[in-house]
């Protein structure tokens, strides 16, 4: 892990401020970057307040403010358009930041990022480059049922040509943005929206995160626990509830999971010869499979156990709470998970 | 007096049924009764009502993200949208909808729509329904200002007319997207225009004047009804509450919401104009508001009291027809 | 393998003429079925010909002379239109077949199947009922280039609430066309564009083939290999050549991959202790990861070897014949991988 | 006279230059020496020409599978331009886009598009970037008839409308969207009319005719480097050819392609008139036929001898900028 960290200040913030800070240092630093989408500053065309909203979770709060609404722009409701005009954007000049409020709207404008902005570097013979990101908030937890909470990256990590990030934490969220706004590839970066308040130490300067490089929260030699987004937290607290009992995992968050960072995964393998992969998305064709399909290649000689997935089930966010609760991956389910792995 | 008392009656009952309901699910939503993303549809009853009241269970409507009014307008029971709200096993989709994506094929309410422009598309497809099959029914889906300008919501206006599909396009300008003015929003200079450029007759309505709401509606069914293709209508009408409840509505003018409530409410300029006609009595109203009152309460309390859903059983049921 | 086949008289068909002959069968059957699409007729608002493509791959041809334009329809490029067309048509007493003359177009309306379609049934408590055929023709062979030659069979098989039929040859295609317009849920069914002129002996009269249970067209207990769509071709030629040289490969064409056949996958394994996945889809999320993955968990105990998936690379597909030929798994992949899993 | 003869012989080569590699990619496809789907533009050379002779460089294009006409009108080397469509290493993108995929970023041309209504999102974008560095360059995108219809076109042209982007949308009606006529498909009585219903200028031309065309694109063209915001242009062309290369057209009316090309050819149109006005001389024109003719011959055995993309290192170029 090399992170290129300030030797600076630094201090507690959360996801969203993380986030935000990332955006406006990167503002300040390059006047090609831009931020757009609906309700980015909010207030647009109304008689109250400009910056109305800040992005309906505040994650752009006061940039607006501070670069006007050239450079942080409310859009119409219209997401091929937003996304359309992103890559167009970062193909003449800019280096756009665009927001699908909710990352379930990608099925309207899906075309502009698998069949357009992913493939531009390749079909035009390298001569594309295509420097955007978009930023949309994934994940059930919201009681925002069936279209407002769903996770989608294992169809974007399937798409070659885009990177995907997904940030555990504040920490992650501020170097991994900046690092997103710096690639000169198109990135999509998945916020979950049960983390907006999260909070850890947080550097106050500029610092990047290498894309491709795992973090470890938690380490051990007994089972290999690779979770991301929402689920490094129950991954966590799993680990840590068996380490009670003396089962040390070792729990690997891949941070990016296109690129990703199989090395770390394989080698820590090696080593447990167990896998529990942990995925909020549908267990079908799902990054939890991905890496179990990397494992069962690469690693195959090191398992001692068969590998298990611990992910949504095959069917739609429910909206009902208790519902809801039962859908998405408990620490209980990641616990058990671990133990059936072990022979318990 | 050109409408039926009962008629009149009906659509009063109506507009303040979804006028208590959704100050109720405000209430509840804040109370912390009901859970996630809730957009109340308070000042803008008299649209709903005029675009649904006489469709029958057969004729289909397609809702938005804020359809409680739409629901209550076609016909579908308040307790049960009550408890699908507050995500109950026994609500109108057991509780796995809610607010956002609330139905009930029965009565023709084929779904809210928590994607911005996914109704209009489904719209054409139920209008197509009625048409190969030869009725005589129609469709009708409801669109904001903020979501005309979704593609999918274009296409589906050229498609109708190119398929002549039975199929009224309801457009409610409120004014807003969420927090972004419609001025700002939509290029063009009438949206009503916008539509009719598409090839389809198309008007505007004063969206607070229940009846020629009512009337501009009567005209678009009745052209589908008959064969000859979509229409479109933008009724202009007024937000009451947040975009969604509990938003703190910053971009809104100084005494905007009050100044909206005061003048442009469109129940009171109901009351005033069958008062004033002589077509009805406050106190036939009065009464009306009593009975409401306490159907809504009802809904809250069987609402509170109604079971939650069993995860070992429903978690997993209905995803398919079979797997 | 329990075919609902007739005993009548059969024919040799191509893959082509199978799908038209159930569509053209169904219709007569059932009046509620209607097909619509661009160019599903072709000729509207012409001067010429009527029926002029049926289909640009001649699927739907004599469709419209025989039912006519009410219930053959040629739409506006407008596919979210069509899209939801065909499942408010489905929500509304039809039981339509769209078409997506290349599933890459999928990008412009796969809100319209992901987010609405797939999910109604659900959503809206068990009352809906949405009985619709979307036909994409899919796969790279045509020298199309990147924007006309996905699979994207991963993303929809992701998707809770769809159903995904792959058909490999024209049997297949035909009693799997049957069942997907008689069925009541949404079904995508993938024809792969390399397979329309491939023939077969097809049943004159109609029958279904059931979602869920696989083909075998191959059997031996060296080495499972578990392929779909134009791959299953492939895979077929592989164990030839490799029969002849002693070793005997189970081949598994799935035929639907929503729902999966495991059950027939994870026996094979268990008697193989090997496996090799083919999947013309990217690798990452893939059906062949995703399979891989299932096996590992509930077969690992019977692998003897590590799974090994040949897929298309991690690339959009190449438009130069020479680099769209490198990119399509080849029957020698197929083979030295399991030569591979066999420790050659 | 109005024009220099310099731009009106660079008007008459580039026209002339589209139509003969047209031909021979007609030509060259039935050889066998081209793979995959072709969109040949012979007939509608007029618009490729009128909308991009007067753009510099750094003016964006954004075009449609049908694009090897603009590709030229932009500026792109015909020579690179065959290689790529014959899937060649040394074509202006390596053989990895091909017809459908084609694009020269160093010219402007930001690729020809595949997905009918994938261009004029981008080319927003494209203005967008233009207009945000302060610049007074401009993008203008290519739709057809049939791509009118696409919601991601229609939404492009509220978006650019709302931010006032300096893009000018190009519709070439050419009566056909594969086999299915505009006619039919579209459902509104005049494109023109539509687009500008969405709130810009917009107008109707007969792109048959250069003049008028390359007038209303240099109004469109000032008003965006103006900041006066986007435009849209419909201008009404001819398709000489099939959909797609190889196409047997049997939508097509008896004699109508011979019909249009005595009477609706407007390279022959040009000819007439800058004759007629005694602008330009046959013998100029003449020789600029042969001269183009050798080039295409060039390109062409150019194209035959240029080496494949070796798939040890190219499969897997350039998917990322890094990875
Ligand atoms: C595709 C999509 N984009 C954005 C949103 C977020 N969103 C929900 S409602 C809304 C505003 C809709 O405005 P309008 O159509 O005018 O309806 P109103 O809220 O005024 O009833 C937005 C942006 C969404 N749900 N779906
Ligand atoms: C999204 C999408 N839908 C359908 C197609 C197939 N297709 C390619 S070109 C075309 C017709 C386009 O018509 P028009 O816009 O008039 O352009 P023209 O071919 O006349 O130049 C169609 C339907 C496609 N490539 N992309
Ligand atoms: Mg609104
Ligand atoms: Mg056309």
């Amino acid at each position: 892990m090399t992170n290129n960290t300030s030797s600076g200040s630094s201090s507690i913030k959360t996801y969203r401020e993380a986030i935000n800070e990332a955006l406006r240092q990167e503002m300040r630093r390059d006047p090609t970057v831009i931020v757009m989408g609906e309700e980015v500053s909010g207030g647009a065309g109304c008689a109250g307040q400009d910056d109305a909203y800040g992005g309906v979770f505040g994650v752009t709060k006061g940039l607006m403010p501070e670069f006007g609404r050239e450079r942080v722009i409310d859009t119409p409701i219209s997401e091929s358009a937003i996304i359309g005009a992103a890559s167009g954007a970062a193909n003449n000049g800019l280096r756009p930041v665009a927001e699908l409020m909710f990352f379930d709207f990608i099925g309207v404008c899906f075309d502009q990022i698998f069949n357009q902005a992913a493939k531009f570097r390749y079909m035009f013979g390298g001569k594309a480059r295509t420097p955007m990101v978009i930023r949309g908030t994934v994940g059930a937890g919201w009681r925002a049922g069936a279209q407002h909470s769903s996770m989608l990256h294992p169809v974007v990590t399937h798409t070659p040509g885009l990177k995907v990030v997904m940030p555990s934490n504040a920490y992650d969220a501020k170097g991994l943005m900046i690092q997103a706004i710096r690639d000169d590839d198109p990135v999509l970066f998945l916020e979950h929206k049960i983390m907006y308040d999260l909070k850890c130490e947080v550097p106050d300067d500029p610092y990047t995160i290498p894309f491709g490089e795992a973090a470890f929260p938690r380490q051990g030699n007994d089972v290999t626990i690779v979770a991301m987004s929402n689920m490094v937290t129950r991954a966590i607290e799993a680990a840590d509830l068996l380490a009670k009992e003396g089962i040390h995992c070792d729990v690997i968050d891949p941070r990016t999971v296109s690129p990703l960072d199989e090395e770390s995964i394989l080698e820590s393998v090696e080593v447990t010869g167990r896998l529990v992969v942990v995925d909020e998305a549908h267990e079908r064709c799902s990054l939890a499979a991905d890496i179990s399909s990397i494992v069962a290649e690469k690693a195959f000689s090191s398992l001692r156990a068969p590998i298990r997935k611990v992910t949504a089930p095959h069917a739609p966010v429910p909206f009902s709470p208790v519902l809801e609760d039962a859908y998405v991956p408990s620490v209980d389910r990641i616990v058990s998970a671990v133990r059936d792995v072990l022979g318990g | 007096m050109p409408y039926q008392t009962e008629f009149l009656l009906r659509v009063y009952r109506t507009m303040k049924t979804i006028r208590v309901f959704e100050e109720r699910c405000i209430k509840e939503f804040e109370g912390g009764n009901i859970p996630g993303f809730v957009h109340a549809s308070n000042g803008q009853e008299a649209v709903a009502v005029a675009a649904c009241i006489d469709l029958t269970d057969r004729d289909i409507i397609g809702s938005t993200h804020r359809g409680h009014g739409h629901c209550i307008a076609k016909g579908c029971d308040v307790i049960g949208m009550m408890k699908e709200i507050m995500g109950k096993a026994t609500g109108l989709c057991k509780g796995k909808g809610g607010s956002m994506h609330i139905a009930d094929f029965d009565k023709g309410m084929i779904g809210a729509n928590a994607i911005v422009g996914g109704g209009p598309p489904l719209c054409n497809g139920a209008a197509l329904g009625a048409k190969t099959r030869g009725t005589r029914d129609i469709a009708l889906s409801f669109s904001g200002d903020g979501s005309a300008n979704q593609g999918t919501v274009l296409e589906a206006l050229n498609f109708a007319v190119v398929l002549k599909l039975p199929h009224v396009f309801m457009f409610e300008n409120n004014g807003y997207g969420e927090g972004t003015g419609a001025d700002y929003a939509l290029g063009c200079s009438s949206l009503a225009e916008r539509n009719g450029a598409f090839g389809m007759p198309s008007e505007y309505v004063d969206g607070l004047d229940f009846f020629a709401t009512y009337e501009a509606c009567q005209r678009a069914i009745e052209r589908a009804r008959n064969g000859e293709g979509p229409s479109a209508i933008e009724a202009e009408t007024v937000r009451f509450d947040g975009h969604f409840i509990g938003d703190p509505q910053l971009y809104r003018g100084e005494n905007e919401i009050q100044n909206a409530k005061d003048t442009r409410d469109c129940i009171k300029i109901f009351r005033e104009r069958v008062t004033g006609e002589s077509w009805l009595k406050d106190e036939e109203m009065d009464r009306i508001d009593a009975e409401v009152s306490d159907l809504i309460d009802t809904a809250v309390e069987e609402g509170l009291a109604a079971p939650n859903p069993d995860p070992a059983t429903d978690l997993m049921a209905d995803v398919y027809c079979s797997y």
